[in-house]
């Protein structure tokens, strides 16, 4: 794309916003005439990083006015609407007011392992933005085992929220990293194994290339591998800690989880983090399910950043609306949901994608023909394992159906209700059952 | 429509398996303090009481004796008893917990025992519920604020509160001579310790 | 190879801009105290550990029982394993149908596995 | 291979103690008295063994007011305000029962309009707790305030009823010995025409939200779980004893205002668990619904209020009267000894009662559950400790 022989493609490429790659070349080349090689290495990793903190900064401030007003919309009520237009400054608002609050940090706490969390818990969350590719070669890193770093990466979180836990030395904080920590090992596994699939299915273990591949195919994974795409999605949410998995945070039960000690602005960045994380997190799902920075040739009109941002956006409305609506599961729910449900799904899944590759290639399929059988095939038997998997793992509790019956003349103690019990006519509600 | 109970029928049922324990004056029924709750369990397990619902258990100051009100339910029959005790010792009246027979009545005897200092022999956990441990005296008692050892008039502050409205500690006390019917300080004051939590 | 570094290279300086970042409002908020802006004046009470309004009763750091060592054990067999497959599947363009049969017997052992400590209980919570 | 005895004695007990995480030590959590989902300041001490509840003892006192002293001083008019305060979300129903208590006391009669009035209110009253109590036992399952503030609109609508009628939302101070305060407005009818027309539509939106929400169904399916016979043992009452199955509701049992001349139902559960307990709140609302329908077809004219003086004397004697309010048997004991002032002024608190058997509910579940359990029982700490 990038042919700079003379002034007007410069110019050419130069306003081509489609890849800000181009742009990042521009100045290494510049810098290769005239400095040395590691120069121009260390300057576009330098423009990469602001050019992703340039992102996060402002896009974080954004997304707590957006996901305020949505929930606030679910919930009938109209949300910030005081600071600034349609309240858009109540997030710096509240950013100023954490800066000016007072720090606190309890007596009996481990003070060292105690001060480190609110910075360090930001490095996982930044670093997988690095190979998040935005276009074409629009990414910090493209790694060829970009899907083993980003897992690997995300991994790390967990530790800095456990000893974000431990160091408060608080019940409440303890209880809630305990959870965070059975929680997301656990929910680790279906994670690997529904990007396996992907991996499988194209191939590659760069992120780039999973894109490429669905661009080249011209179909997105969410259509092919459906079950992998829910148990991901479902997993994810669980590692970012929201509704229906937020325990380690569980307000109604363990006040804030690990960071209760928390205070000012160590607290705003643990806040700040997990909207942080949920924005990534969502690019990423659009990324390997949605067919990331590609839509159908439109990214040769549309600049592939604001194709991705929108994907991303859809996801992540998706999120607030799970978070807005459903109750939280409790946490022997939560790891039975993952190692029944979902660690058996997402292996069918890797299984399903190793037969159907090897048919492939060692076929040599049509792919145009192949693969639309094969998404068929592949939404037919997700559904049939989510119904399996209904019956199979549901708690025993659920099987019954609740009645509501009407006592009608029978009032008093035992005896009546025991009438009332033996009466054969029809509940006035039931709800549930198999 | 709830109906009450006839009290001569209930007296029957309890003298018939305990002579003596039950009697009726002007229409209510009056128990033995030292049986009550056997009679009670009586009447619980009787099929024409049938009173298995524990609806209030209550306590009244009639200043010379305490009567211990306990109204019974039965859901089946549709018929509600009030049951009476009374205890004339005011230095430390005690009778027998109803735990055995109602669960019910665990909060609520509780409850009697803190605002009236009314001892329930056999209750598992009879502690202060309302007002925290060491507080002064039993603020339902007709004689509250007349007690011997209340330094002035009203109410002290929370302990914690500041020095001058910290609580008379024993010794402190100025030594009245008291009325033989008022409880005698010693035993129920106790100085908050440290800062333990006010329930 | 040389390309393969420099993206490394990228990562290390993202690494140390995602360090510097939730540092900037940590270091206003300090220099806001020392400018007097910002409030620091604990007391006893403040510096409690939060146990909703009351004092903490017993020592927190004891030994807990999580009842989910278990999981722990089975997340590493997991993960570990499930490692090695990811090489197979890049791998898959060459060695095609061997591959995939020594995959599925590897995907079968481990799901017998799970299978097992799904009879025996230990997904339980008790 | 054979085993010696010693042996297997010894391989059991590490597989046991493997598996009962032996060495592990009981945490004590202090849930309250500043807590989210404890509704006021209320503490219940659990003590976990990992997330399971080995113990749980309650501690109140936090808010303790004296009202049974303070009445003893007031004359029985004057005591009116003091029963809002007592349960501040059913206002209407205390001050309801207390009424009754003292009219019980007076010998009045009450005029049938005062009395068609007196139930619209307290069943108004009970579509506003109800309301309020459902949206916070599904936030104590976990959700994010989404059916709270639903159901805070219909609250809303009723709160502006009572304002409408009597200036207050929340301690209404509505009735009176005798009667109520103050007659009907003229745009209260036809605010309740509209919220009676609206509310179906309301409940259904609930249903749709709710009832098959899988994972509302995994968090209160078989948690907290009574059985009618210790639930009749505890003194429970209200949808918490209903839950169980056992259809007692005084409003039935024992009719007051004019109860008997009303149709409706007494809806009961099955199993005594979170969920009945919410599913009997969701469909009482929709009796009180029906309720209020036949109460403005037949509300009859006339006065509002008999005429009672003001400080009045009853003769010596004592009266026990019981409504049913929102959170079960609410009951007001008083005694006169001919004075203008109640001699012994005692309310038996269906929240407190309720607790009886919180301990008993909670132990062996894990700690989310009796965060649950104690949001089906529905407390309101004012009327817990008075």
């Amino acid at each position: 794309m990038t042919d700079l022989a003379g002034l007007s493609s410069v110019l050419g490429t130069w306003y081509d916003f489609r890849d800000l790659n181009n742009l990042q070349r521009l100045i290494t080349e510049w810098i290769a005439d005239w400095g040395p090689d590691w120069l121009a290495s260390i300057i576009t990793g330098v423009l990469g990083a602001l050019g992703i903190l340039g992102v996060i900064g402002p896009t974080l401030l954004i997304l707590i006015w957006v996901e305020r007003k949505v929930i606030a919309r679910f919930q009938q009520r109209y949300g910030p609407n005081r600071v600034g237009p349609k309240g858009l400054l109540q997030p710096v608002a509240d950013a100023v007011k954490l800066i000016l609050k007072e720090q606190l940090a309890p007596r009996a706490a481990d003070k060292l392992i105690f001060f480190l969390p609110p910075v360090l818990i930001f490095i996982p969350g930044v670093l997988i933005w690095g190979v998040l590719p935005f276009g074409p070669r629009m990414s910090v890193a493209d790694l060829n085992v970009g899907v083993l770093f980003l897992l690997a990466v995300s991994g790390t979180a967990v530790l800095v929220i456990f000893m974000a836990g431990w160091s408060s030395n608080n019940k409440y904080a303890l209880l809630g990293a305990m959870r965070a920590v059975a929680m997301s090992i656990s929910y680790e596994v279906p994670m690997v194994l529904a990007l396996l699939t992907l991996v499988v299915f194209s191939g590659t273990m760069s992120i780039n290339g999973i894109v490429q591949w669905q661009q080249q195919e011209d179909v997105i994974f969410i259509l092919l591998f459906p079950l992998s795409a829910i148990a991901f999605f479902f997993a994810a949410s669980a590692e970012l800690n929201r509704t229906p998995a937020d325990i380690s945070e569980a307000e109604s039960e363990i006040v804030a989880g690990y960071h209760t000690e928390y205070s000012g602005m160590r607290f705003g960045l643990f806040y700040a983090v997990e909207l942080g994380n949920t924005l990534v997190v969502s690019a990423f799902i659009a990324t390997f399910f949605l067919g990331g920075w590609w839509l159908w040739g439109l990214d040769q009109w549309v600049p592939s950043w604001i194709i991705l941002l929108a994907k991303t956006g859809a996801v992540y409305f998706l999120l607030i609306w799970t978070r807005g609506t459903l109750p939280r599961l409790r946490v022997d729910q939560l790891m039975g949901f993952c190692w029944k449900a979902l660690v058996p799904a997402t292996l069918l899944f890797v299984v399903v994608a190793f037969v159907q590759r090897t048919l492939l290639i060692s076929e040599g399929w049509d792919t145009t023909v192949a693969l639309p059988i094969m998404a068929v095939f592949n939404i037919a038997l997700s559904l049939g394992a989510i119904m399996l998997f209904a019956r199979v793992a549901r708690p025993a509790p659920l099987r019954r159906p609740a009645r509501i019956r009407m006592a009608g003349a029978d009032i008093g103690g035992l005896r009546a209700a025991r009438e009332v019990a033996a009466r054969r006519e029809e509940p006035q509600l039931q709800v549930g059952g198999d | 429509m709830t109906t009450q109970y006839d009290a001569t029928a209930a007296m029957e049922i309890v003298n018939a398996s305990a002579p003596g324990a039950a009697c009726v004056d002007e229409g209510v029924l009056y128990l033995e303090p030292d049986t009550l709750a056997d009679s009670i369990r009586t009447l619980r397990d009787s099929d024409q009481s049938d009173l298995v619902f524990l609806s209030n258990l209550t306590a009244v100051d009639h200043e010379l004796h305490f009567e211990l009100v306990y109204h019974l339910q039965s859901l089946d029959l549709n018929h509600i008893l009030q049951v009476k005790a009374r205890i004339s010792d005011r230095e430390d009246p005690a009778l027998p917990s109803l735990t055995g027979v109602y669960h019910g009545a665990h909060l609520q005897e509780r409850e009697v025992f803190d605002l009236f200092g009314i001892r329930f022999e056999g209750h598992p956990d009879l502690r202060r519920m309302f007002l925290w441990d060491g507080f002064p005296g039993y603020p339902l008692r007709k004689d509250f604020l007349q007690m011997p050892g209340q330094v002035r008039a009203g109410l002290p502050g929370f302990p914690h509160e500041s020095e001058e409205n910290a609580w008379p500690v024993p010794g402190s006390v100025p030594q009245r001579p008291l009325h033989p019917n008022d409880p005698q300080p010693e035993g129920e004051i106790v100085v908050a310790e440290e800062s333990e939590d006010p329930s | 190879m040389d390309n393969v570094l420099e993206q490394y290279a990228h990562l290390g300086i993202l690494l140390i801009f995602a360090a510097i970042f939730p540092s900037l409002p940590l270091i206003a908020s300090w220099a806001f105290f020392k400018f007097g802006l910002r409030p620091r004046m604990p007391n006893a009470v403040k510096s409690d550990t939060y146990e909703c309004g009351v004092e903490t009763e017993g020592p927190t750091w004891v030994q807990f029982n999580f009842r989910y060592y278990l999981v722990a054990l089975i997340f590493v067999l997991f993960d570990v394993e499930v490692i090695f497959l990811f090489p197979l599947a890049v791998a898959l363009d060459s060695v095609v149908v061997t591959g995939m049969v020594a995959a599925l017997i590897f995907i079968a052992v481990l799901f017998l596995g799970l299978v097992y400590e799904w009879r025996r209980q230990a997904l339980e919570w008790r | 291979m054979t085993m010696s005895d010693d042996t297997r004695l010894a391989m059991q007990g590490t597989i046991e103690a493997l598996t009962a995480g032996d060495g592990s030590e009981p945490v004590v959590v202090n849930l309250g008295p500043q807590h989210p989902s404890t509704h006021g300041v209320f503490r219940l001490k659990v003590t976990l063994d990992g997330e399971i509840v080995q113990d749980a003892e309650m501690r109140i006192g936090y808010l303790h007011r004296s009202m049974e002293k303070l009445a003893e001083e007031r004359s029985y008019t004057q005591n009116i305000p003091f029963t809002d305060r007592i349960d501040y979300l059913a206002a209407m129903s205390n001050n309801l029962a207390y009424c009754l208590a003292a009219e019980e006391l007076l010998g009045v009669e009450v005029p049938p309009r005062a009395q068609a009035i007196r139930v619209m209110f307290a069943e108004l009253q009970r579509v506003a707790s109800h309301a309020m109590a459902n949206g916070t036992f599904i936030n104590d399952c976990g959700a994010w305030h989404t059916p709270l503030f639903h159901m805070f609109r219909d609250r809303e609508r009723v709160l502006d009823m009572f304002e409408m009628t009597c200036g207050a939302r929340l301690t209404t101070n509505y009735m009176r010995i005798g009667g109520v305060a103050f007659d009907l407005p003229d745009q209260l009818l036809p605010t309740l025409e509209q919220f009676l027309a609206d509310m179906p539509e309301n409940i259904a939106n609930y249903e749709a939200l709710l009832l098959e929400n899988e994972i509302l169904h995994a968090r209160a399916r078989g948690v907290g779980v009574i059985s009618p016979e210790m639930a009749i043992n505890s003194s429970l009452s209200g949808p918490v004893l209903r839950a169980t199955g056992v259809p007692w509701d005084l409003r039935k049992a024992n009719p007051y205002c004019g109860y008997e001349s009303y149709e409706f139902d007494v809806p009961v559960g099955e199993q005594g668990d979170c969920f009945d307990r919410f599913l009997v709140r969701m469909t009482e609302v929709k009796q009180s619904l029906r309720i209020l329908r036949q109460v403005v077809d037949t509300l009859p004219d006339g006065p509002y209020l008999a005429d009672v003086p003001l400080h009045a004397r009853p003769e010596p004697g004592e009266s026990y009267a019981r409504v049913e309010s929102p959170r079960g048997e609410l009951g007001f004991y008083l005694v006169s000894d001919g004075g203008p002032a109640p001699y012994r002024f005692h309310c038996r608190p269906p929240s407190l009662i309720n607790l009886s058997a919180l301990k008993e509910m909670s132990i062996g579940g894990t700690l989310a559950d009796a965060i649950v359990t104690l949001g089906s029982i529905d407390i309101v700490v004012g009327e817990i400790d008075r």
